[in-house]
């Protein structure tokens, strides 16, 4: 089907009357995910500097209320049902949210708070013509029009855009919105397109996996982590991080528990309540980063952490390059 | 900047082979446009790596503190008045520093460039003087460095090291300190500087790459990070809380800020953090004549205490 | 209702705690609004105390010593 | 004498001195007998609603006080008693007390007041000076100690008819009145033996002209205190008892009873003048219009420290009138004014009338006491007071026996209580061999592990009478508690400091297993103390404590908004709640204590502390910044009563130099000093350093350099000090006119203070002029004559022998100029009302008394002891504890806290001595332990508390790369931990943590 740009904006417009409607929204010359009220506000095409995950996993997010009294302990929980479409999500980021939902819905645990969110939301991305140069996500097993992850995807070719069901809800979705067929020379341009879409930025990850599996005391890491800061600016624009901290916030006897984002770069990360760190360095932080990444997700999903997105690399204080990490523990020798 | 280049390799390499340290902080070539990447050298040859350009835009005090060994920095100005300010706080020893004192004409903001190139991409640049060439894919756009400088760069008055074991560079005209920013934000109204506040204090997602990327935070456990008590919430999307963030921060710094901008720098959202900063650097100016990290001798001005201070405190009761 | 503000009092025990008792002794009478926490000395006040105060829901902070 | 002294001293009169003293003693290490004839100790103070000048509600400062006093295991309190013989020598006496029946078991009383409510029988109430009723069974006041009731016999109808009533003893629930209970006699064995009667207030009814019991509205100044008291008997609503009407216009008639040689009160009360300025300031207050207030009086003796100011501020800024004159008669005008009768200066008759007269009523001897001291074979001086031995300050005749207080001379608070240490410390030196045979120790029951224990907070909302349940809704504050966090017990107490509350709040923690308490009632500075000590009691570390005041910044600062301020209550009380729940033990911290001395200052303030500090047994180093030792007294020929100075001064010095225990180091001063109570460290100008556990400041003062009146430029114009030397060398023998010219450099702007001892000093000068050439003309120029108690007999005799008294105001004052023949004074005379001149061979400046500023304000450095606005050392409190500092260990003396005569000065060291070995007598020092804690974990080692830590208190240890507190120095200000960025610095007892749960109960 084809939709026409200039018809994007009474689209969502018309999208925000039954749904929350998530866009990238331009605001101080930065590019976030929003809650959008109206469709002029969406700005399509653009890549978030915050990663769309948020909308599934939102950085801060209250799970219930409780009150002691002299009633008894009353609690509420705070499951979010609301039936969302977010629009203009890149497939880098749609991928991430596959990936996630392997995390909070697997055969162990169902993360109802993740998984109600993600049931009621349909996700619409836009494919990347223009990769940046800090677009690395052919190496990690994805692509500029991947769409996994994807309910929609739309390909930008010129004055419209021309969208493709992936799913079945995807489908249901299009139905309802009653666009025009999409012709053969749309069709024809989409794939040119997605031909012409090429990276500029590659990194050999083969064997990565099997290459860390060794590595857990390799000297590498001594050096690695000299120059971070221990800042949490790559895991919280990481579209597929996901560590969380709980905090009970409570004033006398009433309070909230709520769920943060929580970086492995931080050294309050894995900090027990004894006081003990089984990671007391930035060293040990580090490798967990990339072993998760790299290594203990591969195990567990079948599928590298990262998708290769860029954000960390654009967005560290210190210049240093996930690419080159990566480059770097390949040409490790190994003992 | 090849000529400096040059001189601060020979100097480290001369460091190292003569064993006068251990390791030269410095910085290398970045790997991206715009960026030069802070580096540890450890052998001549590793040496060779360092760099000197406009890019060179992190606190290299940062990777100073609490060293045993002895080692060599590659310092500009401000970041030799956060060693300066960390030397009087026990957090590095003097003795087994040597400053490789570099004069600096301020470091090119890459915001600027791209708002300058209107979101394009920018792949390569090419300095010449006091030009630069930026270009990418369909670009290539002229600009004068000094119109690209970072805001911080523009106002400082301490392009030339106030300590250092060897200077490296051109001496720097004098500059005054400026604080016209600051004035004009004072000159608002309470309800304009609380939205304005508000507006900024939104974007934050409490990477804390500010506080991370500040010399003078060092503190074992961040304020932000205790749980009892619990100053403050850690959600991210409580803009109260990140004004509370921010402020002690602020509070923290006075008289101690060496103005030198990296949290502003290092903040992925953009905030205007050195409005904060800089509203205290000029307060404390104002107030106490007192300018951090000048003076190696002189007592930080907010941990001075003297019997005959006009407040009496406990002494008279 | 007219607005009523919270206002947090940080009082040293010696001297402002002290003058506070002092205009209950004399039967000064000042607006209820005033919710006061008696410290050590007005050494012990915390930039981060007040900041926690205006948090909890004060309108304002009055400190003295 | 026998070889044996006994360690205990018998203390009469438990008054404010009877109390401090039997404080002190009990302190250093003596059993104290406190003998007092009526129910309750406390004397007149609680009847006192103000004291000057500090304003300092009388009540509130005495009553911990009490509480220490009522509960100390060593003070054996005696009341309805009285001494009727003694006999023995110094150090073994046996005195027999004879303690009246009271009909009421104190140990049995709880106080609750059933029985008075039942008794038919009303009384005058005597406490409210007769213009409230009591009961035939009463206590004397509310937070009387022992908190019990007595039988009035001469009322009760039991006693004249056995039958007739008893519904009392119905009442009452506790079984404690037994109307069987017969009088005691006791013999007990005591060293010494210190006086405090106290004073009776001058019968003004005696004095017809002033109406007093005739014209209604006349009432005297101690009705005037209960009528403005909260808890006198119109809750503080300032009306005329006759017929309760608010008065607009009150006056006050000074010298009722004083200054009147006709009636045999020919001395000068000396505190008249501070209380009615105080009485007229207060009522202001009091009243809800524009009060008119008048003061008539022949001069303002606000001689005392910090009285000018306050007479000033009255005058200036509360618009108080004072009206100098001479008052004929009082008599009833319309509407139940009273109309007063007086002269002017000028001599002219005015007549002005008044809602309501106070009459300034002066201070005269206990009878009882008199005919005690005649039986006991005291001297007692022309007017019956028992005036001390020159120059002891409190000596009697008899050694041994001292006598502090009102019945040594009218005197004030300050001065009482001074007098009260001081007579302790000769108690103490008399009886130093036998220190500590007779006391005991307190023991306190094991203190209750609370680790791990579930929070169970008890909370006690005091009522204070209607204090604070007058306006907050205490019922309300009370089941609002009982919903807080941890709160397992919340409950209402009429008064949460009396002495059954505090058994019950023991009783309470046992019975409800309470591990934190929380009392809601008045100031935590006055009461904290006290309840904390109950905790102690009941075996709970008394940290696990909080206070909340709902009284003083509460109720009474919220009278008119009674919802309100239950609100604020509430809020009050949860906040005490929260902070609570996170107290945690804190243990004190004990030290080793120095037992030596260090007193600065070889005057004879200086000389006599350490006399006396010596012979209880103290090693003293006495430091003297001149080569000599005398101090300014050197300079003194002629004691105020005829003392031969120099004589006294020699055998002093003398005693000094014999004396053992005593170091001397002349031509020193103080360079630097180290360390706290108990280990001092005190380096002198040549390097000797001195290790020592007490300091006492002995400094003195300076004749003030005088730039007025041609002095330095004449060589006849002279200092009083100057003129002193040349009368004893005679010079002045042959001299025909002398004028002395009074407050030169005092009661001026640059020092609005009054000097205290210059209109005696000028006037002794005079009489001895006067008495070397009986024909020299003496004029004295003043503004007011200040020669207050017995002194104003020398003023009496002054005129009597021709001494011209001139007095001139200080926006016109005299004028000194060189004439041919020599000097010529002009003066504005106000009888006169016209200048007059005098030409004179001689003038004498009463220079003012300075303190040497530089010097104090070195010494005010190095011990942490504050200065007044006039740079003299200023005391913990001007009030209560006149020679203390708020820096333990530290004490001053002397000329040093303020101008003094000679006598006054010998009993402000020994009190200096006495209260010095209240501390020098424990074995240990004992720090509260509230001091500041270092987590290592988080400290960074920046070094920025030690920077700034004003006690020094805290260092960054090296090795450690941590800060380290020295909790003995630390004062718990807490200035390290807000510093500290890292939150590595806490503080004990006012937790981060605790500072969070009181703001988060907003």
């Amino acid at each position: 089907m084809i939709i026409n740009k200039s018809e994007i904006a009474g689209l969502l417009d018309n999208l925000v009357k039954e749904y929350r409607v998530y866009a990238p929204v331009q605001k101080d010359g930065i590019v976030t995910f929003e809650q959008i009220n109206e469709g002029t506000q969406a700005k399509p095409g653009a890549t978030s500097k915050k990663p769309p995950k948020e909308i599934l996993f939102p950085q801060s997010e209250e799970l219930f209320n409780y009150q002691v009294d002299s009633q008894g302990l009353r609690m509420e929980d705070k499951i979010d049902d609301t039936k969302s479409v977010a629009f203009g999500v890149r497939p880098c980021d749609a991928k991430s949210m596959m990936l996630l939902d392997n995390v909070f819905h697997n055969d162990e645990y169902e993360d109802v708070y993740y998984t109600t969110r993600r049931k009621n939301t349909l996700i619409i991305s836009v494919g990347c013509n223009q990769p940046a140069s800090t677009c690395f996500c052919t190496s990690v097993g994805s692509s500029p029009f991947d769409t996994d992850g994807s309910d929609v995807l739309l390909t930008d070719i010129g004055d419209s855009y021309l969208a493709e069901a992936i799913t079945e809800q995807g489908k249901e979705f299009l139905c309802k919105l009653n666009l025009p067929a999409s012709d053969d020379q749309a069709k024809t341009k989409a794939e040119e397109t997605k031909k012409q879409a090429q990276l500029t930025s590659e990194v050999d990850t083969t064997g990565i996996k099997e290459k860390l599996d060794d590595m857990f005391d390799h000297p590498y890491w001594e050096s690695l982590y000299e120059k971070c800061l221990g800042c949490g600016a790559c895991t919280y624009l990481c579209p597929t991080c996901h560590c969380f901290d709980i905090a009970d916030e409570a004033k006398d006897c009433a309070g909230c528990r709520v769920r943060n984002w929580d970086s492995c770069m931080f050294p309050l990360f894995t900090l027990h309540g004894s006081g003990h760190n089984p990671r007391t360095s930035g060293k040990e932080r580090w490798r967990q980063r990339a072993m998760h990444k790299f290594n203990y997700f591969v195990e567990r999903y079948n599928a590298s952490a990262c998708v290769g997105c860029g954000r960390c690399i654009k967005n560290c204080p210190v210049n240093l390059d996930i690419r080159q990490v990566i480059a770097d523990i390949k040409a490790q020798p190994l003992e | 900047m090849q000529k400096l280049t040059k001189e601060i390799q020979d100097t480290a390499k001369k460091l190292l082979e003569e064993n006068k340290v251990d390791l030269v902080v410095g910085f290398a070539k970045g790997s991206l446009p715009l960026r030069s990447t802070p580096y540890f050298a450890r052998t001549a040859e590793q040496a060779e790596e360092l760099v000197w350009n406009q890019f060179c835009e992190n606190n290299l005090a940062n990777y100073l503190k609490k060293r045993e060994e002895k080692v060599a920095v590659v310092a500009k100005g401000c970041d030799i008045r956060a060693i300066v300010a960390l030397i009087k706080e026990n957090q590095i020893n003097r003795d087994n520093l040597y400053i490789i004192g570099v004069t600096c004409q301020g470091m090119i903001d890459r915001n600027k460039a791209d708002e300058l190139v209107n979101g394009k991409e920018i792949l390569e640049t090419e300095t010449n003087g006091e030009e630069i060439v930026l270009k990418g894919k369909d670009l290539e756009q002229k600009a004068k460095v000094e119109e690209l400088l970072y805001d911080t760069c523009t106002r400082c008055a301490y392009g030339n090291p106030v300590i250092y074991d060897e200077l490296i560079g051109e001496e720097q005209p004098a500059k005054e300190p400026n604080f016209e920013d600051i004035e004009k934000f004072e000159a608002l109204s309470a309800e304009e500087r609380a939205q304005y506040l508000a507006k900024e204090m939104e974007k934050c997602i409490r990477c804390y790459a500010c506080r991370n990327a500040c010399p003078m935070c060092y503190c074992d456990t961040c304020f932000v990070d205790e749980s009892t008590p619990q100053w403050i919430s850690k959600r991210a999307n409580s803009a109260k809380d990140n004004l509370i963030f921010q402020g002690v921060r602020v509070f923290h710094q006075l008289g101690r800020c060496a103005d030198c901008g990296a949290c502003e720098r290092a903040c992925p959202m953009g905030i205007n953090l050195s409005l904060l900063t800089r509203k205290g650097v000029k307060d404390v100016k104002e107030t106490y004549g007192y300018e951090a990290g000048l003076n190696p001798d002189d007592k930080p001005v907010l941990s001075d205490f003297e019997t005959d201070d006009p407040q009496p405190f406990l002494m008279k009761e | 209702m007219a607005y009523e503000p919270k206002i947090v009092a940080f009082l040293c025990n010696w001297c402002s705690y002290a003058g506070a008792d002092l205009a209950g002794i004399g039967r000064l009478q000042y607006p209820t609004n005033l919710r006061v926490v008696r410290i050590p000395c007005s050494g012990r006040i915390n930039p981060l105390f007040i900041f926690s105060a205006l948090r909890n829901g004060a309108d304002g902070i009055l400190t003295s010593g | 004498m026998s070889t044996k002294r006994t360690g205990s001293v018998l203390v009469l009169g438990a008054g404010i001195a009877g109390i401090q003293a039997s404080l002190d003693l009990a302190e250093s290490g003596y059993y104290v007998h406190l003998v007092e004839s009526s129910p309750a100790i406390g004397g007149v103070m609680p009847a006192l609603d103000k004291t000057f000048p500090t304003n300092d509600c009388s009540m509130c400062i005495l009553s911990p006080k009490l509480v220490d006093c009522g509960r100390h295991l060593n003070i054996n309190v005696m009341t309805t008693s009285e001494l009727i013989d003694l006999e023995g020598e110094p150090g073994n006496y046996k005195a027999k007390v004879k303690t009246r029946a009271r009909y009421v078991d104190p140990a049995k009383c709880t106080g609750c007041g059933s029985c008075t409510e039942e008794c038919p029988v009303k009384v005058d109430d005597d406490f409210n000076q007769g213009l409230s009723k009591r009961k035939a069974i009463y206590k004397q006041y509310a937070q009387a100690y022992p908190n019990a009731y007595a039988i009035d016999k001469n009322k009760c109808l039991k006693f004249k008819n056995a039958k007739a009533c008893g519904k009392c003893l119905k009442a009452c629930q506790a079984e404690a009145i037994n109307h069987e209970m017969e009088d005691e006699i006791n013999e007990l064995e005591v060293g010494a033996v210190i006086l405090m009667p106290g004073f009776d207030a001058y019968d003004a009814s005696k004095l017809d002209y002033y109406g007093y019991g005739k014209v209604p509205n006349v009432i005297t100044s101690l009705e005037f205190e209960r009528i403005l008291s909260a808890s006198g008997p119109f809750g503080g609503h300032l009306i005329r008892p006759s017929d309760e009407k608010e008065p607009k216009k009150i006056a006050w008639i000074q010298c009722v009873g004083s200054r009147n040689c006709k009636n045999d009160h020919g001395y000068c009360s000396s505190v008249c003048c501070m209380y009615s300025i105080k009485e007229a300031v207060i009522a202001k207050e009091h009243s809800e219009h524009d009060l008119d207030t008048a003061i008539f009086y022949m001069d303002m003796r606000t001689y005392g420290k910090e009285f000018e100011k306050y007479y000033n501020r009255a005058q200036e800024e509360q618009g108080v009138r004072f009206v100098r004159n001479r008052v004929y008669e009082l008599t009833e005008g319309e509407d139940g004014s009273v109309k007063i009768r007086y002269a002017l200066e000028d001599g002219s008759i005015q007549y002005e009338e008044f809602d309501m007269v106070v009459l300034s009523v002066g201070l005269e001897p206990k009878g009882e006491a008199v005919e005690l001291a005649k039986k006991l074979g005291i001297e007692l001086n022309q007017y019956n007071f028992c005036e001390a031995k020159p120059l002891t300050g409190i000596n009697t005749n008899k050694e041994g026996i001292y006598v502090a207080g009102a019945f040594s001379g009218p005197r004030d608070i300050p001065e009482t209580v001074m007098q009260a240490s001081a007579a302790a410390g000769e108690a103490q030196a008399l009886l130093s061999e036998a220190k500590g045979t007779l006391t005991k120790a307190k023991e306190y029951p094991a203190e209750t592990d609370v680790a791990g224990e579930i929070i169970r907070t008890g909370v006690f909302v005091c009522h204070c009478g209607i204090n604070i349940a007058g306006v907050v809704d205490v019922p309300n504050v009370v089941d609002y508690a009982k919903e807080l966090p941890g709160v397992v017990l919340s409950t209402n107490k009429i008064y949460a400091c009396s002495q059954d509350s505090s058994g019950q709040i023991k009783e309470a923690i046992k019975e409800h297993n309470l591990n934190r308490v929380v009392v809601a009632s008045c100031s935590p500075r006055t009461h904290e103390p006290m309840f904390q000590e109950t905790l102690k009691e009941a075996g709970l570390n008394p940290h696990l404590f909080e206070l909340t005041n709902i009284r003083d910044q509460c109720s009474w600062v919220h009278m008119d908004e009674p919802e309100k301020a239950t609100e604020k209550a509430k809020d009050l009380v949860k906040m005490a709640v929260n902070k609570v729940a996170l107290a945690k033990p804190v243990q004190p911290v004990k030290l080793d204590m120095n037992h030596d001395v260090l007193v600065i200052g070889g005057g004879v303030s200086g000389m006599t502390n350490a006399l006396n500090l010596a012979e209880q047994g103290y090693q003293v180093n006495l430091v003297e910044k001149e080569q000599q030792l005398g101090g300014i007294a050197r300079r003194l020929h002629y004691g105020l009563k005829g003392e031969d100075v120099q004589g006294y001064l020699n055998q002093l010095i003398n005693q000094i130099e014999q004396n053992n225990n005593i170091k001397v180091y002349t031509g020193q001063e103080i360079a630097d000093v180290n360390g706290f109570v108990g280990n001092f460290t005190t380096t002198l100008t040549d390097g000797q350093q001195i290790e020592h556990g007490v300091t006492v400041i002995a400094t003195g003062s300076q004749e003030y350099q005088p730039q007025e009146y041609l002095y330095g430029e004449n060589h006849r114009v002279k200092t009083l000090l100057e003129l002193e030397t040349e009368i004893a060398d005679g010079q002045l023998d042959k001299v025909n006119n002398v004028v002395l010219i009074q407050c030169v450099g005092s009661r001026d702007s640059e020092r609005p203070y009054c000097s205290r001892i210059c209109c005696t000093k000028s006037i002794k000068t005079a009489l001895k002029i006067k008495e070397r050439r009986p024909e020299a003309k003496v004029y004295i120029l003043y503004r007011d004559i200040r020669t207050y108690g017995f002194y104003e007999d020398l003023y009496t005799e002054a005129r009597q022998k021709g001494v011209i008294f001139i007095r001139y105001s200080e926006d016109n004052k005299p004028v000194v100029e060189n004439v041919e023949d020599g000097l010529r004074v002009t003066v504005t005379d106000h009888v006169l009302g016209e200048p007059v001149e005098i030409y004179t061979d001689e003038i004498g400046l009463a220079s003012a008394i300075v303190p040497p500023v530089e010097n104090n304000q070195k010494l005010s450095k190095f011990y942490k002891v504050p200065l007044n606005e006039d740079k003299f050392f200023l005391e913990a409190h001007l009030k209560l504890r006149p020679v203390d500092f708020s820096t333990e260990g530290v004490f001053m003396c002397g000329l040093s806290h303020g101008p003094k005569n000679l006598e006054e000065n010998i009993s402000q060291a020994k009190a200096a001595a006495g209260r010095a070995a209240t501390v020098l007598a424990k074995d240990q020092i004992t720090v509260e332990g509230k001091s500041a804690v270092v987590d290592k974990k988080k400290c960074s080692a920046c070094g920025t508390c030690e920077q700034i830590c004003p006690a020094k208190a805290i260092k960054v240890d090296e090795e450690e790369q941590a800060a380290v507190v020295n909790e003995a120095l630390c004062k718990g200000c807490g200035a390290c931990s807000s510093s500290c960025r890292c939150g590595a610095i806490n503080v004990k007892g006012c937790t981060d943590e605790q500072i969070m749960a009181m703001l988060s109960a907003l």
